[in-house]
C-alpha cells in the first residue's frame, strides 16, 4: 500500500517517526529500527528528489537511526552483561517518542480551545466611560520582551554610535538660531522636524534643540505639543506688525 | 438583595480587560467574598438566560464575552482575520505552557527541531514572555507563558490548563498529519511517495 | 421567539460604534424591522432588571451603556487603574535600564526629544530612582531603575535582562522560519542537547 507523505505536514523528524510508526503498527517498545530507518530515509530522498531543503533535523535524526541500528547488530557479548544490565539502544528514542507525543496532543487540545477574537469575542476598545482625560496616545502591554524591543528599535533609528563628539564647534547654537528665526518668518507654526533638512545626525538634532531652547528664553518663540510624546511645535512669540496673535491652547508647555 | 450588583456589573463592563475581584472590592469598599458572590450570581444568570454575552472567569479576573454560537456574525461584522496558529505554534505553546519555565533549547530538545521563528512569533503575540535567565553555564533565556494566554484561551490560570495525558503507548486518536491534512500551512507542495 | 436575539446583543456588544439597524440586518440577513422588534425587546429587557449596563439607541444606532448611576464607581475605576505604558515611556525606561546610570540629557539625545514628562511619570510610578549626581559641570542628576522595575517585569535582578545581542539571536531567526512555514523548509540545524 503505497499513499502518500507530505513531508512538509510533519512538525519535525520525531513527527514523522511516530507516524511511519503507528502506519506500521508497531510496538513502540520494540521498534523494527531497520525497517524505520529504511521508510525513513525513503521519505528524504523523495524530498531530496522534488529539491525540497531537507532541514537538519531530519538528517540528524538519520543519523541516530542508523547509529541504533548499528549498534542492535552489535553481537551481545557475554562478559559485558555482569557490569550492567544492557540498555536498550532504542531507549532514549522512545522516551522522547512518547514525550513528544504527550506534547503534540497538548497543542491540538489547546487548539480546539475555544480562543479570543476566533470564537469569542470581548470588547476590546475603551468604553466611552472610561475615556475621560485620558491621553490619546497608544498604551501597549509590556514585558521584558517588549523593552528589549524598544531599546533595540531605537538603537536602529540612532544611526551614528552613542558616543560623544566634540567636533560640533563648526555647528553653532546662534547659527541655528539664526536659521530657525529664518525659517519661522512669515509662518504661523513650524514642525521642530521641519528645521531640518533631510535626516539630521545627533550633533544636529542637539544644538538645534538647544537653539530652540534659546528662542523661547529670549521669549521669541512658544512651544506647544499636542500630546505629551507628540511633534513639538514652534510658533512665534511675537507676532509681525498687524497680524492676529496666533491661537494659544492651554496645553501650551510651560516653557514660555 | 446584594449590595452593589449594578456596580459591580457596570464595572467588570466598561473594563477593558478581565477585572480583579480585589480591584471591585477596594473601588465599592465590600469584602472580597461578597464581591465574588454577586459575580458568580450575575454569572448564572448571564449563563441560564438565551444571551449573547456570558461572565466569564480569565486570567484572574471577570470579563464579559461573546457566546462562542455567535463568533460567526461577529467575524463579519469585526472583519479582522483571526489569528491562526500553525501546529509548531501549537505544539510549542503547549511545551512552554506545561513546562514552565523553560528555555529555547528545552522546548526544542522536545519538538526535535528549531523552534527560534515560532519563539519570536509568540513573544511578539505576547502569548509567553522571558521570565529571567536560568542560572546554569551560558545563562539561557527563561520563558513562560503570559496573561495574554490565559486570555487568549479563557482561563482562569494555569492551573486551568487541560489534564497532560500521560502516554505509555502510541495514541490511535491523534490526528495524524501525514494522513488527514493538518493546520499548518505547506510552503511547498512537494510530496513523497512512500514505498513499501 | 425572536430569531437571532443571542447574535444580534453579542454583535451590539463587541462594536465600538453605536450600531445601526440595518447593518445587523445585513449581517445577519434579517427584515430591519424584525431587528429593530429584538432590539426593542432588549432594551425593555435591560431596561425593566436591576441591571448595571443598558441598551441604548442613538443618532447612530445601538450601543450598550452603563447606568448613570454607576458612574461614581467607575470614576473610580479610571482613578485607580494600573499604569500603562505608553511608547515614549517604554523606550524610555529601556535607555534607562540598559545604559543606567544615566542622566537626562543622554536619554534624551538618544531619544531625540525631550523626556522630562517621561521621567517625572516613572519617577512617580518609581520604575527609575535618582542615583545621585554625575560629576561633571552642571552636576546633573543620574538615574537608575528601581527594585519595583525589577519586580513590574518580573526579573530577579539586572542580569536576567537580555544582552542585545541574545535578542538579535532570536529576532534573526524571524526571517526564515516563519509561523507559518513548516519546519521542514527551514534549514536550521541546530538541536538542543539539553535533557531534562
Amino acid at each position: 500500500m503505497a499513499y502518500e507523505i507530505k513531508i512538509e505536514n510533519f512538525e519535525g523528524p520525531l513527527d514523522l517517526l511516530l507516524h511511519l510508526i503507528k502506519k506500521n503498527e508497531m510496538d513502540i517498545y520494540d521498534i523494527q529500527v531497520a525497517a524505520i530507518t529504511e521508510q525513513y530515509l525513503a521519505v528524504l530522498d523523495s524530498m531530496k528528489s522534488l529539491n525540497l531543503d531537507v532541514a537538519g533535523e531530519f538528517l540528524l535524526m538519520a543519523a541516530t537511526l542508523l547509529h541504533i541500528k548499528s549498534k542492535m547488530l552489535l553481537p551481545v557479548h557475554d562478559d559485558e552483561e555482569a557490569d550492567e544490565e544492557e540498555i536498550d539502544p532504542r531507549a532514549e528514542l522512545v522516551r522522547r517518542l512518547l514525550e513528544y507525543q504527550k506534547y503534540k496532543d497538548a497543542g491540538e487540545t489547546l487548539g480546539g480551545m475555544p480562543c479570543l477574537n476566533r470564537d469569542v469575542f470581548a470588547r476590546k476598545f475603551p468604553s466611552p466611560e472610561l475615556v475621560v482625560g485620558q491621553e490619546d496616545e497608544e498604551m501597549i502591554a509590556v514585558g521584558i520582551f517588549e523593552l528589549v524591543e524598544a531599546f533595540q528599535r531605537l538603537l536602529k533609528e540612532t544611526s551614528d554610535p552613542y558616543i560623544h563628539e566634540i567636533n560640533i564647534e563648526k555647528l553653532t547654537v546662534s547659527e541655528r538660531i539664526n536659521s530657525i528665526l529664518g525659517l519661522l518668518s512669515g509662518r504661523d507654526s513650524l514642525a521642530f522636524m521641519e528645521i531640518f533638512d533631510g535626516t539630521p545626525d545627533r550633533p544636529m538634532v542637539v544644538v538645534s534643540f538647544l537653539a530652540m531652547l534659546e528662542l523661547v528664553k529670549m521669549r521669541l518663540v512658544r512651544l506647544m505639543q499636542n500630546t505629551r510624546c507628540g511633534s513639538i511645535w514652534l510658533y512665534p512669540a511675537v507676532v509681525e506688525d498687524d497680524l492676529a496673535a496666533v491661537e494659544l491652547g492651554d496645553d501650551t508647555l510651560g516653557y514660555a | 438583595m446584594p449590595e452593589h450588583r449594578k456596580q459591580i456589573e457596570a464595572l467588570v463592563f466598561v473594563s477593558e480587560s478581565p477585572l480583579r475581584v480585589d480591584r471591585i472590592a477596594e473601588i465599592l469598599e465590600m469584602k472580597k467574598g461578597d464581591v465574588r458572590a454577586v459575580l458568580n450570581d450575575l454569572q448564572q444568570e448571564y449563563e441560564g438566560a438565551d444571551r449573547g454575552i456570558i461572565l466569564e472567569e480569565v486570567a484572574e479576573g471577570f470579563q464579559f464575552r461573546t457566546r462562542p454560537e455567535c463568533s460567526e456574525a461577529i467575524q463579519q461584522l469585526v472583519k479582522s482575520r483571526p489569528f491562526r496558529f500553525s501546529r509548531a505554534a501549537l505544539e510549542t505553546l503547549a511545551i512552554i505552557a506545561y513546562r514552565q519555565p523553560v528555555t529555547r533549547a528545552e522546548v526544542e530538545y522536545l519538538r526535535g527541531v528549531d523552534s527560534g521563528g515560532v519563539f519570536k512569533t509568540l513573544l511578539e503575540k505576547q502569548l509567553i514572555r522571558i521570565l529571567g535567565k536560568k542560572d546554569v553555564p551560558g545563562r539561557p533565556l527563561i520563558y513562560g507563558t503570559s496573561k495574554e494566554f490565559l486570555e487568549f484561551f479563557g482561563m482562569r490560570d494555569l492551573s486551568a490548563l487541560p489534564t497532560l495525558k500521560e502516554f505509555s503507548d502510541l495514541s490511535s486518536e491523534l490526528a495524524d498529519a501525514g494522513m488527514e491534512n493538518s493546520v499548518a500551512v505547506s510552503v511547498h507542495g512537494g510530496e513523497g511517495e512512500e514505498p513499501d
